[in-house]
């Protein structure tokens, strides 16, 4: 019991899948024991770190033993506890569907690139899951810039692991996204720390006033996270990156990557700077999510390929977060950002299973044209029954993840009373049903005649069904995550705290 | 000591005309192999004099010689830098410029 | 306007200018070239900023910050050149073999 | 006044060498005037009194970043083949190809925006007060516990010496994800090197390898440290690589990695010993700071030069050689 206590988990969840990134690079024989290994050490870090902010509420961790201004901090809080168990949780999954997916390391290098992707999958996918937990875990603005570019280091380089040439170009144009949205973040660092000079969240927090420099740092902030994040019109090079990458990293990009800008964003706009925001602002972002659902929605509906299809519905579902503004400071209560919060969560899980399964469809038909996969059903009937489940909480039925998720966001809606953001979100709904149903009907489509022969590995479809299965508990259980969030999640800033009761 | 700085300055403004000549050449001469000439022999003479002059003034013998240092390293490899140069253009066939055939 | 002042809109030009090449240009090896410019704009406002020390001795932390800058922009263009050189055709040595 | 006059020469000659070198037709020269940039850059940090980060621009951001982008110019031919590629392109309409028409309007949309940008920014840097002294304080009140006098050292390595350990996992990070994506042609053996270049570099090297450890030894309290020790120590291995001399290509790939793993590695197990001790990550006692600064250093610099001269020549040492009669008959 006093293990749990007095361990600082929070900063093993950071050493250990860096230490797990360093042993599957030096070790390539064991790397997909390795990181199985490792990530479980992780899980059981997240678990414990979970558990002891249930005992003791929101923690600190002074890295080095200094204090702030001078030092960095590690900061936990329900929010930040719950995007690390999510990515425990989704990873570990992902991980073992990724042991069969890969085919086995040789000891020497040849120039056969699917050897090269699967020797190097393993150090890339820990220094991912590494700078995921740095980046939940920091409070501090600088640091953060050095967890982004080793999130976006890492992401770059696994899409482009299948060295086929459409996802080399994908993965250029996505490395370019991500150094203008590193920089940008970083130039508005450089003003906020001119200006006030602190880098800690909390400290800015309490120091930020309006003004052009905070705006102009704020507007850059903003713009480098909302690129990184694939906010419409910035979706562009999303659907290319996530669509050519070998499945694996499709669903941890889309389920988890994308994601992680999003929390930065959540935590500076609610967090640190509620007094600079005003609400032109807030209703755009608001107002290009809106875009986002429509246009992602439209789009996935219209592609011919399912990778394609479901990298546009990643686009759609991020704009759903992004009306977490408009909803919070406009007056809404917990219901609007735990909502968001909550369908980040939901749609980490749904949107893994269904790439995983792609890629199941993928390794099985050989192709992923919607068209010509009528009696892949009959074939995978795991698998379909994964993409029907995750469909489910896509699309926002009950019982699903994705039902709690959107009903706390319609709820919200209702309740400030912006009645264009309800129709946003039913009709994203009804268009998420048009993309759904073409995902799947095709597929279901019983054939007489079936051409589908290559073997698929159990436990391949078995991950996929997992993740599904755990989109659809997050509606059945919905009480104890959704009570983390509420009761340790402190957002530090004084605007935000007369918002949240 | 009023000696030895005075001696120090003008031995640094004795190296400039060194620098301006040499930056002339570049702009000016007709061929890579000419420029070379001006750059790597102009300019090491006058960093010459720089470094000379500025020894003079340092506060100790070990800064001077670190100048002195300075001087020899960037000797060395401006050297080498300019036989790599002209071996390279040489190499492409670039024909040494001649006044006759002009 | 201090010296300071001076360097820092320096850096914030040199910043909008490696972004207007990098989303106007079009070969690749000139957007790489781009994204350092940009970054040499944002670590100049960095350390000017550091440099308006009333003490006369400059801010150590935006030095540091910039130091790790540098090594992650060396990173970031090693892999940038790398993608390009594998995108020209026929440059994958696995083609061949 | 003169003073003054400098400063407006320096960022005068800085934006217009930007301007230069982003708006050259060609490649090569684009490249060298981008050299030029950096070295320009340097100078600004040394008059801005940050010499630690005028070493680094000088050794990394000019002198290696020059490197690697000739050499990949080398390799994509020396017209810069590939250039024509609008991959990577970021007009949102680049996905599908846009008529001129539409591609005009973009155009104008974006310079509108960029120009919006500009006065934005100008105006968030006119309004910064003109004396700011940052965390300047609080770090010199904490100097006498951190093991070093080198105030850019103790906050690299110690107050926030945990952006350093992730930083230095970039640069790892950086090396698997170029060896991740294959092996690229070799560009070094076009032609011999010549006796010179030899000669020069068997003078030189041993020589770089000694002011590579003054600078991480000076480091503790003066500029220097890891980094700029390691960037001149990868200088010497591209020197070494570039003069064809085996020595590099001949260290096996398992020491290799290695090699190049640690530097991050030490550092991880550092930070997870104090962890373990002490509850906090790289909480050194004030008494021992000095010491595991510098085996940290010590481990990194090697890293550091490794990794740098690994991303240099695409993230392998090649053996192979180019048969006899492709060689330069000019010697």
């Amino acid at each position: 019991m006093s293990l749990i206590l007095t361990v600082p988990w929070m900063a093993w969840s950071i050493l250990l899948p860096l230490g797990g990134a360093v042993a599957t690079f030096l070790s390539r024989r064991y790397a997909s024991r390795l990181t199985l290994l490792f990530g479980m050490a992780t899980a059981v870090c997240v678990g414990a770190l979970g558990w002891q902010l249930a005992l003791k509420g929101p923690q600190r961790h002074h890295i080095g033993g200094w204090q702030v201004p001078v030092g960095i901090d590690l900061y936990a809080d329900g929010l930040a506890v719950l995007m690390l168990a999510v990515t425990a949780l989704v990873g570990l999954l992902i991980s073992f569907y990724a042991t069969a997916y890969f085919p086995k390391a040789g000891q020497e290098e040849t120039g056969d690139q699917n050897v090269a992707s699967s020797v190097y999958f393993w150090p890339l996918w820990l220094f991912l899951w590494g700078a995921l937990n740095a980046l939940f875990l920091s409070a501090d603005l600088f640091n953060i810039y050095v967890t982004l570019e080793l999130l976006g280091l890492s992401a770059v380089a696994l899409s482009g692991l299948s060295g086929k040439a459409e996802a080399l170009s994908a993965a250029m144009r996505y490395l370019f996204v991500s150094m203008i949205g590193s920089l940008s973040y970083l130039l508005g660092v450089a003003l906020l720390y001119n200006m006030y000079g602190v880098l800690d969240l909390g400290l800015l927090a309490s120091e930020v006033r309006p003004g052009p420099t905070s705006q102009a740092a704020l507007a850059l902030i903003t713009v480098g996270l909302a690129l990184k994040t694939a906010l419409f019109p910035f979706h562009f090079w999303l659907p290319p990156a996530h669509a050519n990458a070998p499945a694996p990293v499709s669903a941890l990009l889309s389920a988890l990557v994308v994601k992680a800008s999003f929390y930065l964003l959540l935590r500076l706009w609610l967090g640190v700077f509620p007094t600079v925001i005003n609400t032109t602002a807030v209703d755009l972002l608001g107002f290009l999510g809106a875009l986002a659902i429509i246009w992602g929605s439209i789009q996935a509906f219209r592609q011919r390929r399912l990778k394609l299809l479901v990298a546009y519905s990643t686009v759609a579902q991020l704009g759903y977060l992004f009306l977490v503004f408009p909803l919070v400071l406009r007056g809404g209560d917990f219901t609007a950002w735990g909502g968001s919060a909550y369908l980040a969560v939901s749609h980490a899980f749904a949107k893994a299973s269904i790439f995983l399964a792609s890629g199941i469809i993928m390794h099985v038909a050989g192709h992923d044209r919607i068209d010509e996969l009528a009696g892949i059903g009959q074939r995978l009937p795991v698998t379909m029954f994964a993409l029907a489940l995750a469909g489910v909480s896509l699309l926002g039925l009950p019982p699903s993840g994705g039902f709690i998720a959107k009903w706390m966001l319609l709820n919200a809606a209702l309740i400030t009373g912006q009645w264009w953001l309800v129709a946003v979100i039913i009709l994203g709904g009804l268009l998420a049903a048009g993309y759904v149903f073409r995902m799947l009907a095709h597929s279901f489509t019983p054939a007489t005649w079936i051409s589908f022969e290559q073997p698929v590995a159990r436990r391949m479809e078995w991950s996929a069904f997992a993740l599904a299965a755990v989109a659809i508990a997050l509606g059945l259980v919905a009480e104890p995550p959704l009570t983390l969030l509420q009761s340790s999640t402190s957002f530090a800033g004084p605007g935000l705290r007369e918002m949240i009761p | 000591m009023f000696l030895i700085e005075a001696l120090g300055v003008l031995l640094v403004l004795a190296g400039m005309p060194f620098f301006l000549a040499g930056t002339l050449g570049l702009l000016r001469f007709p061929d890579v192999y000419t420029r070379l000439h001006a750059l790597t022999k102009a300019d090491n003479l006058g960093l010459g004099l720089v470094v000379l002059g500025l020894a003079l003034q340092a506060s100790s013998w070990q800064a001077a010689a670190k100048l002195l240092l300075i001087w020899v390293l960037v000797l060395l490899a401006s050297a080498t830098a300019c036989h790599i140069v002209a071996r390279s253009a040489l190499h492409r066939g670039l024909k040494p410029w001649n006044r006759k055939e002009q | 306007m201090s010296n300071a002042h001076l360097y820092m809109l320096g850096g914030v030009c040199l910043f909008t200018l490696g972004t207007y090449a990098l989303l106007t240009k079009t070969q690749l090896l000139r957007k790489i070239l781009a994204a350092n410019v940009m970054g040499s704009g944002v670590f100049l406002v960095l350390i000017a900023g550091a440099y308006r020390s009333p003490s006369g001795l400059p801010d150590p932390v935006p030095h540091a910050m910039v130091l790790t800058g540098i090594v992650v922009a060396i990173s970031m263009t090693a892999l940038a050149l790398v993608l390009l050189g594998r995108m020209v055709p026929g440059s994958r040595k696995g083609d061949k073999e | 006044m003169i003073e003054f006059a400098m400063d407006i020469t320096l960022v005068i000659s800085l934006l217009w060498l930007a301007w230069l070198l982003l708006a050259a037709q060609d490649m090569f020269k684009a490249i060298i005037l981008f050299i030029i940039f950096g070295l320009f850059m340097a100078l600004v940090w040394a008059r801005l009194n940050a010499p630690d980060v005028a070493l680094a621009e000088a050794a990394i951001g000019s002198g290696l970043s020059g490197a690697l982008l000739l050499a990949s110019l080398r390799r994509s031919g020396e017209s810069g083949a590939g250039n024509e590629q609008r991959a990577g392109g970021l007009e949102p309409g680049s996905g599908i190809t846009p008529g001129s028409a539409t591609l005009n309007i973009t155009h104008r949309l974006l310079t509108v925006l960029i120009i919006g940008l500009a006065g934005t920014l100008v105006w968030a840097a006119w309004v910064m007060p003109p004396q700011h002294s940052g965390l300047t304080e609080q770090v010199t009140a904490r100097m006498q516990r951190s093991g070093v006098s080198n105030p850019v050292t103790a906050v690299l390595l110690n107050f926030r010496g945990y952006d350093t350990l992730l930083e230095i996992g970039v640069l790892l990070l950086a090396l698997i994800c170029v060896r991740s994506l294959g092996a690229l042609p070799q560009f070094l053996t076009l032609r011999p090197p010549g006796m010179v270049l030899m000669a020069f570099t068997r003078l030189l090297v041993p020589f770089m390898v000694l002011v590579a450890g003054y600078l991480l030894w000076a480091g503790a309290h003066a500029p220097g440290g890891a980094f700029q020790g390691g960037a001149v120590l990868a200088a010497a291995g591209v020197l070494l690589l570039l003069a064809d001399i085996g020595l590099l290509q001949s260290c096996p790939e398992r020491l290799l990695r290695a090699l190049a793993a640690l530097g991050f590695t030490v550092f991880l197990l550092v930070a997870s010993m104090m962890l373990q001790a002490s509850g906090q990550i790289l909480n050194y006692t004030p008494a021992r700071a000095g010491a595991w600064i510098l085996l940290i250093e010590s481990a990194a610099l090697i890293s550091i030069a490794l990794i740098l001269v690994l991303l240099f020549s695409g993230g392998r040492f090649e053996k192979g050689r180019v048969p006899a009669q492709e060689r330069d008959p000019v010697q």
